[in-house]
């Protein structure tokens, strides 16, 4: 059936527009003015038009930390997406077992970020850290905060270890939901366990795989507060991902103009993915229900 | 025997999954001096001093009673906005209504950074710095499009000839909507207030930006106290070890529920 | 193909089953011939899905054996069992095209590629799927989507049994009928053990040369569809085939003559003899095709108050009272209608009698 | 008193769900729409709700125009044929919901709820849940929640499709009994001719969003006006052979003949379409003016306690209808029977030309 047509449903819908237009165009309006004036000082800036666009698209840090930023998100899409696949099958399908590790998987989503960079930055250290002496009591230096290799592996194993049950999670439920009847089906048909994987609970997960790979793309792109904690962008600028670098110009060095630019290129990055995003999320839902 | 191999895979995971948690709890448990001294895989000499510093010392307990007050506002506004707005989209057809909904969810991709100067500035302006509200309000960019989102697919499972009976009874919308519409989307409701919490409780960067004393929240006295205090190891696993109970009590409380929400895939 | 013997079965779902009533299956003890096309019909939660469960391997029973051509399976999974199931939801290889779908079974066993392509063809054949092989079996119609997953069956000539598991449910009621037929001639063509479960009366009837009629985890009757109508074994059998269904009044008996409530029916010889022998409750059962009903005085007629009288175009329906109780009884077009009082004939070859719910013979 | 349709016209983007319809019904009479699935039925029955608003035309109550007034501002009840009951609800609170929401008495209330519950035998199901209850006690709870406020207009969307056929005939004798008693505009939309004959009153037959043909349920079955109506109103559809009438007799897919006898015999030269139902074509030959066709069999289904025999002749696909469960072997060839006053004749537009006196079949019988 179709949805009853009326307007005045916008009624319902305005307390939520009030509040996302006050928490997001309010700010978005200041962010553009930025972009386009220079400050000289309160009260007094001048307009200079795209000027600071020119600029931040000519600056070569900010190149580096884009390519730094898709090759992070490749990365940890390439080790989550199979690794949570892999959990979700292993996990258990009846009894407390299912109560236990939903319970455990979703105790490191529930972390706050800046102590995720706080577990990880005792964990890897060399003198006091378990993960870092363990290594190098193995005859490898490590040492995360002089070494650019050693930070990458490091910010990667947070990033792995923080966010791959949820990829676990939403992997499970597809599973769930997929009834008895495909295994018994499978199973008279005489399937062998891969082939029961590769043609039917791959299929099935392709929905939520998709949610999950898009979420884990959102927000590897955008993160900040666990990389920050753990290695401050550093050693010198080897693990500044945008946002962080984007933090560094516009609150520590108080670059406005810039700052506002950079902050509407970003913006609209993401925003041209989310539209990718919206799409895809579009034709996997039409897709699922034939 | 492959349901063994799976256990024995699960079980590894799980292992390296608590260690790093483990290993926190250990030097939570130690005082600096001994966690400088010698590495050992459990405290030797367990004691309890970090964890009464932190209880006794207001400049730490508060900023835990700070993150709550601000995450509890946040998922309240949440749901209260969210819950008219999930039912139109989910059950009219308006002018417009397709655009809303894909802006509304462009905001749940928008990077934080971006917005921290104009929040930071907004709030200076209409005084609202330094309060639960302030962090609250910021939190309602990501939280009310996720609130919303989330609950129009537990909405839209509901079938519409429920409303329309109700409407044929003779109930007005709001009363149908709190006395037999809430209660049948009551896990749903639960599901959005747990991500409602999640995502209000491991947020950073607004929550330190729009806080000075009055309201901040533990993860920004925590940052703070790297520098101030040079290293108290020991202190600082004690307070990370803290953050982390509030999670785990609310995982524990709607763990039944908590399939059934990812089920949706819509985080 | 083969013989399937259930050899004292019983399953219950508990652990420690303790009374009669915590078994799904009390005791099934019967041989499903080769080649047969037989339905099992009950209505929900009688036992009928266990049971089919038990015989395709799913379910291991708590007691008793199965047995393929003599050989005990009891122990066995589907798989080793040779069997095919349609389930009630189409259950599909999404990503796959029909073609590959119908091979998959074939494949998984290893069979040569030119003798796969050779069964599949002559598969989608019968099923007139072969302008759609190439196809993705993701787009496909619920009805198409339900002739694969039998075709997926079909194609392994191996196969001892084909069990289904209302595998109408989904389908549009005008192709349903499509559907039926196309199941009838396969069982004409390939003489293929057919176990079909449904609840559905028209399925069964239509379907099966035998109807396992199932109540409460036990068989209460096996027969063709003519015989159940006709004979009915049990009450319930009577209520359940036919629309309306049987009519039951209790009864006591006196030499040949059956009372209900003060009036008379004279029953055939044997009958009453039988009834005189019998224990427990008696009831008389006449379906409405054959209470013949007169609207004057007529030789042993009943007389009876009209309630209702329903047309239903082909015929009508009469709901009368005899006393107290409600009959039905089924008025040909352009027979004479009774208004008020009627008079009824209870034909004896038609009369049967209960006892306890089982019928007198 | 009454309900008027006045040329309602229903779009849903570029779907017309209803075409133009008019309609007026009276209070104190049972309604029933016939139509094949997505024939409006349903369409038609939100629009007199006042559930959807129509594109053009006008909904007139007891001469009020209510066209686009709220649903809440009507009197009226709907009974869906999904079981819809407040799942939150129990069954007593389920049924009282609508009266409460008048602003009636409690003891009011109570004594109208047990009234209705024992009406419909769900007196003691009070305190469940609608989902711990079978299908057959929800859709009772539900149209005991339609009956209890006491409507003047009782809409029912084809209630029993869902139920087992066991159940459905139950509740079908009672909802008779019910209809009876109200002083309220009843419409009941189904597909099933014979649940039409039964409940009797007048009827509405649907097609492709218009009506067909409105009247009394059994006139318009004796008297289908059109192909599509008797079509629609036969279950299974009505037979049909494409025949020419010419010098007395009428020949019927090039190999039948059958002399212009009774009302066949007013009928002028020309091409008809000759429809006979499937209770009139017999498997013995009962008259001798009966005219043999030689058929093949497709299938035989069976359905309640008739036989329908699928069969063909030539290009024409027939179906026989057989008291009592028989088998009968695909393929075999046999001989079926028909009765020449038996048959409608339409015009090649599809127009009723000739109809079987209603006399006629109970002469035959005799």
């Amino acid at each position: 059936m179709n949805k009853w047509g009326d307007n005045k449903a916008w009624f319902l819908v305005i307390p939520v527009l009030v509040f996302v237009a006050f928490s997001a165009i309010i700010p978005l309006m200041t962010v553009i003015n930025y972009s386009l004036q220079d400050i000289l000082a309160p009260g007094k800036a001048l307009f200079v038009g795209t000027e600071w666009y020119k600029k931040v698209l000519h600056d070569y840090r900010l190149h580096d930390a884009l390519w730094r930023q898709f090759l992070f998100s490749a990365l940890v899409l390439l080790i989550e997406m199979p690794l949570g696949i892999l959990i979700a099958l292993a996990m258990p399908k009846k009894g407390w077992g299912i109560s236990f590790s939903l319970v455990t998987l979703a105790l490191p989503l529930l972390i706050p970020w800046n102590t995720i960079g706080t577990i990880w930055m005792i964990f890897v250290r060399p003198d006091i850290g378990l993960f870092g002496a363990a290594i190098n009591n193995l005859g490898v230096a490590f040492d995360h905060t002089r070494r650019p290799l050693d930070a990458w592996v490091t910010v990667i194993l947070m990033e792995v270890w923080h966010w791959t049950p949820l990829v676990a999670l939403l992997a499970y439920a597809g599973l769930r939901a997929i009834p008895e009847v495909y295994y018994q089906a499978a199973k008279i048909d005489g399937a062998s366990s891969w082939k029961t994987f590769y043609y039917i609970q791959l299929p099935k997960m392709r929905g939520v795989l998709t949610i999950a790979l898009l979420l884990r793309f959102m927000d590897s792109f955008l993160i900040y507060a666990e990389p920050f904690v753990l290695t401050g962008g550093g050693p010198g600028n080897t693990t500044t991902f945008l946002s962080i670098y984007l933090v560094k110009i516009a609150v520590l060095q108080m670059d406005l103009g810039p700052g506002g630019a950079f902050s509407l290129i970003y913006f609209l990055i993401v925003l041209l993915l989310s539209f990718i995003f919206y799409q895809v999320l579009q034709r996997v839902g039409k897709g699922e229900k034939v | 025997m492959k349901g063994k191999k799976k256990t024995i895979f699960l079980a590894i995971y799980f292992g390296l999954l608590f260690l790093p948690i483990y290993w926190m709890i250990n030097m939570s448990l130690r005082t600096n001096a001994d966690i400088l001294g010698t590495l050992t895989l459990y405290p030797e000499d367990p004691t309890f001093r970090n964890y009464v510093k932190i209880f006794t010392d207001s400049s730490w307990y508060s900023g835990y009673i700070n993150s709550i007050i601000y995450v509890t506002i946040n998922t309240l506004i949440s749901l209260t906005v969210a819950l008219p707005a999930a039912y139109a989209f989910s059950r009219y057809q308006f002018v417009g209504d397709k655009q809303i909904f894909f802006w509304l969810l462009t905001n749940r991709m928008a990077p934080s950074a971006v917005f921290l100067i104009p929040f930071f500035q907004l709030y200076s302006t209409i005084g609202l710095m330094d309060t639960h509200i302030a962090v609250a309000l910021a939190h309602c960019l990501f939280n009310v499009p996720l609130a919303v989102w989330i609950l129009e697919g537990f909405m839209s499972g509901i079938p519409r000839e429920i409303d329309e009976t109700a409407f044929i009874d003779g109930y007005s919308l709001p009363r149908f909507f709190i006395t037999i519409f809430i209660p049948l989307i009551r896990a749903g409701v639960g599901v959005t207030a747990f991500f409602c919490f999640m995502f209000s409780w491991v947020e950073l960067l607004f929550a330190r930006t729009l806080t000075v004393t009055n309201a901040k929240p533990i993860s920004a006295v925590m940052t703070r106290t790297i520098s101030a205090t040079g290293l108290d190891w020991g202190l600082l696993a004690t307070a990370g070890v803290l953050t982390i109970v509030p999670g785990a009590l609310v995982i524990w409380f709607v763990r039944n529920h908590m399939a059934k929400g990812f089920a949706l895939g819509r985080v | 193909m083969a013989r399937i013997e259930l050899n004292e079965i019983a399953h219950s779902y508990l652990r420690n089953p303790k009374g009669e009533s915590d078994y799904a299956i009390k005791r099934i003890h019967n041989v499903w011939e080769d080649g047969g096309a037989y339905a099992l019909l009950g209505p929900s939660g009688c036992g009928k899905t266990t049971l089919l469960n038990i015989i395709s391997g799913l379910v291991t029973p708590s007691r008793g054996r199965v047995l393929y051509d003599g050989k005990d399976v009891t122990s066995l999974p589907p798989e080793k069992r040779n069997i095919a199931q349609v389930f009630q939801f189409p259950v599909l290889y999404d990503t796959l095209t029909v073609f590959d779908n119908l091979a998959f079974p074939l494949r998984n066993r290893g069979i040569e590629p030119s003798e796969v392509t050779k069964r599949v063809h002559e598969v989608a054949d019968i099923l007139d799927l072969t302008p759609f092989l190439k196809k993705k079996a993701a787009g496909l119609t619920a009805d198409a989507k339900q002739k694969i997953s039998l075709g997926r069956g079909l194609v392994r000539s191996d196969v001892a049994a084909i069990l289904f598991d209302e595998p109408l449910t989904v389908i549009d009621p005008h192709l349903k009928w499509h559907l039926r037929r196309k199941l009838k001639e396969i069982h004409e063509q390939l003489k293929l053990t057919l176990i079909y479960v449904t609840h559905d009366q028209t399925e069964a009837l239509t379907f099966a040369d035998q109807v396992v009629v199932m109540l409460e985890g036990e068989i209460v009757q096996i027969g063709t569809p003519q015989d159940l109508y006709e004979n009915p074994e049990h009450t319930f059998v009577g209520y359940f085939i036919g629309s309306p269904g049987m009519n039951f009044l209790t009864c006591t008996l006196e030499g040949n003559v059956a009372q209900v409530d003060g009036a008379k029916i004279v029953l055939d010889e044997k009958t009453a003899a039988l009834g005189r022998k019998a224990q427990g409750k008696l009831e008389l059962g006449i379906r409405p095709m054959y209470l013949e009903v007169s609207p004057v005085p007529v030789e042993n007629g009943v007389p009876a108050k009209v309630k209702v009288l329903e047309d239903q175009g082909c015929h009508k329906i009469a709901v009368l009272m005899l006393a107290d109780k409600t009959l039905q009884a089924m008025l040909p077009e352009g027979k004479p209608v009774p208004e008020e009082k009627a008079w009824l004939v209870f034909p004896p070859q038609w009369t049967r009698l209960f006892a306890d719910g089982r019928l007198l013979k | 008193m009454g309900i008027v349709v006045d040329s309602v016209t229903k779009k849903m983007g570029r779907e017309t769900h209803i075409n133009n319809v008019s309609l007026e019904l009276e209070t104190g009479t049972t309604n029933v729409v016939l139509g094949h699935t997505l024939a409006g039925k349903t369409s038609l029955l939100r629009l007199m709700a006042g559930l959807d608003r129509p594109t053009s035309g006008r909904v007139l109550v007891d001469g009020r125009d209510m066209t686009g007034v709220s649903v809440r501002k009507r009197n009226v009840a709907m009974v869906y044929q999904q079981f819809v009951n407040y799942p939150s609800l129990t069954v007593y609170k389920n049924i009282a919901s609508p009266l409460k929401m008048s602003g009636m008495s409690k003891g009011e209330i109570d004594r109208k709820v047990r009234k209705t519950a024992a009406m419909l035998h769900i007196e003691d199901l009070f305190e469940r849940l609608p989902s711990e209850l079978s299908g057959g006690q929800q859709q009772r709870t539900a149209i005991a929640r339609s009956l209890v406020k006491e409507a003047d207009l009782l809409l029912l969307d084809e209630p029993l499709v869902n139920l087992d056929y066991k159940l459905r005939e139950e509740l079908r004798l009672e909802l008779q009994d019910i209809f009876k008693q109200r002083e309220a505009i009843v419409v009941y939309t189904t597909t099933e001719p014979a649940e039409a004959l039964m409940l009797g009153g007048d009827i509405v037959v649907m097609d492709e969003g218009r009506i067909l043909q409105t009247g009394p349920t059994p006139d318009v079955y004796h008297n289908p006006a059109t192909l599509k109506v008797a079509q629609v109103f036969s279950d299974p559809p009505i037979n049909y052979l494409n025949g020419t009438v010419q010098a007395g007799t009428a020949k019927l897919a090039k190999d039948i003949e059958i002399p212009l006898d009774g009302h066949l015999r007013s009928v002028p030269p020309g091409n008809y379409i000759f429809g006979v139902r499937s209770n009139h074509l017999s498997l013995s030959k009962v008259a001798k003016e009966d005219a043999e066709i030689r058929v093949k069999v497709e299938l035989a289904e069976i359905n309640g306690s008739e036989t329908f025999i699928h069969v063909n002749h030539g290009d024409y696909r027939l179906v026989v209808q057989e008291d009592g469960i028989h088998s009968r072997r695909i393929g075999s060839e046999i001989p079926i029977y028909v009765n020449p006053c038996c048959f409608f004749v339409y015009d090649e537009s599809g127009a009723l030309v000739a109809s079987p006196p209603h006399g006629s079949i109970q002469e035959r019988v005799k």
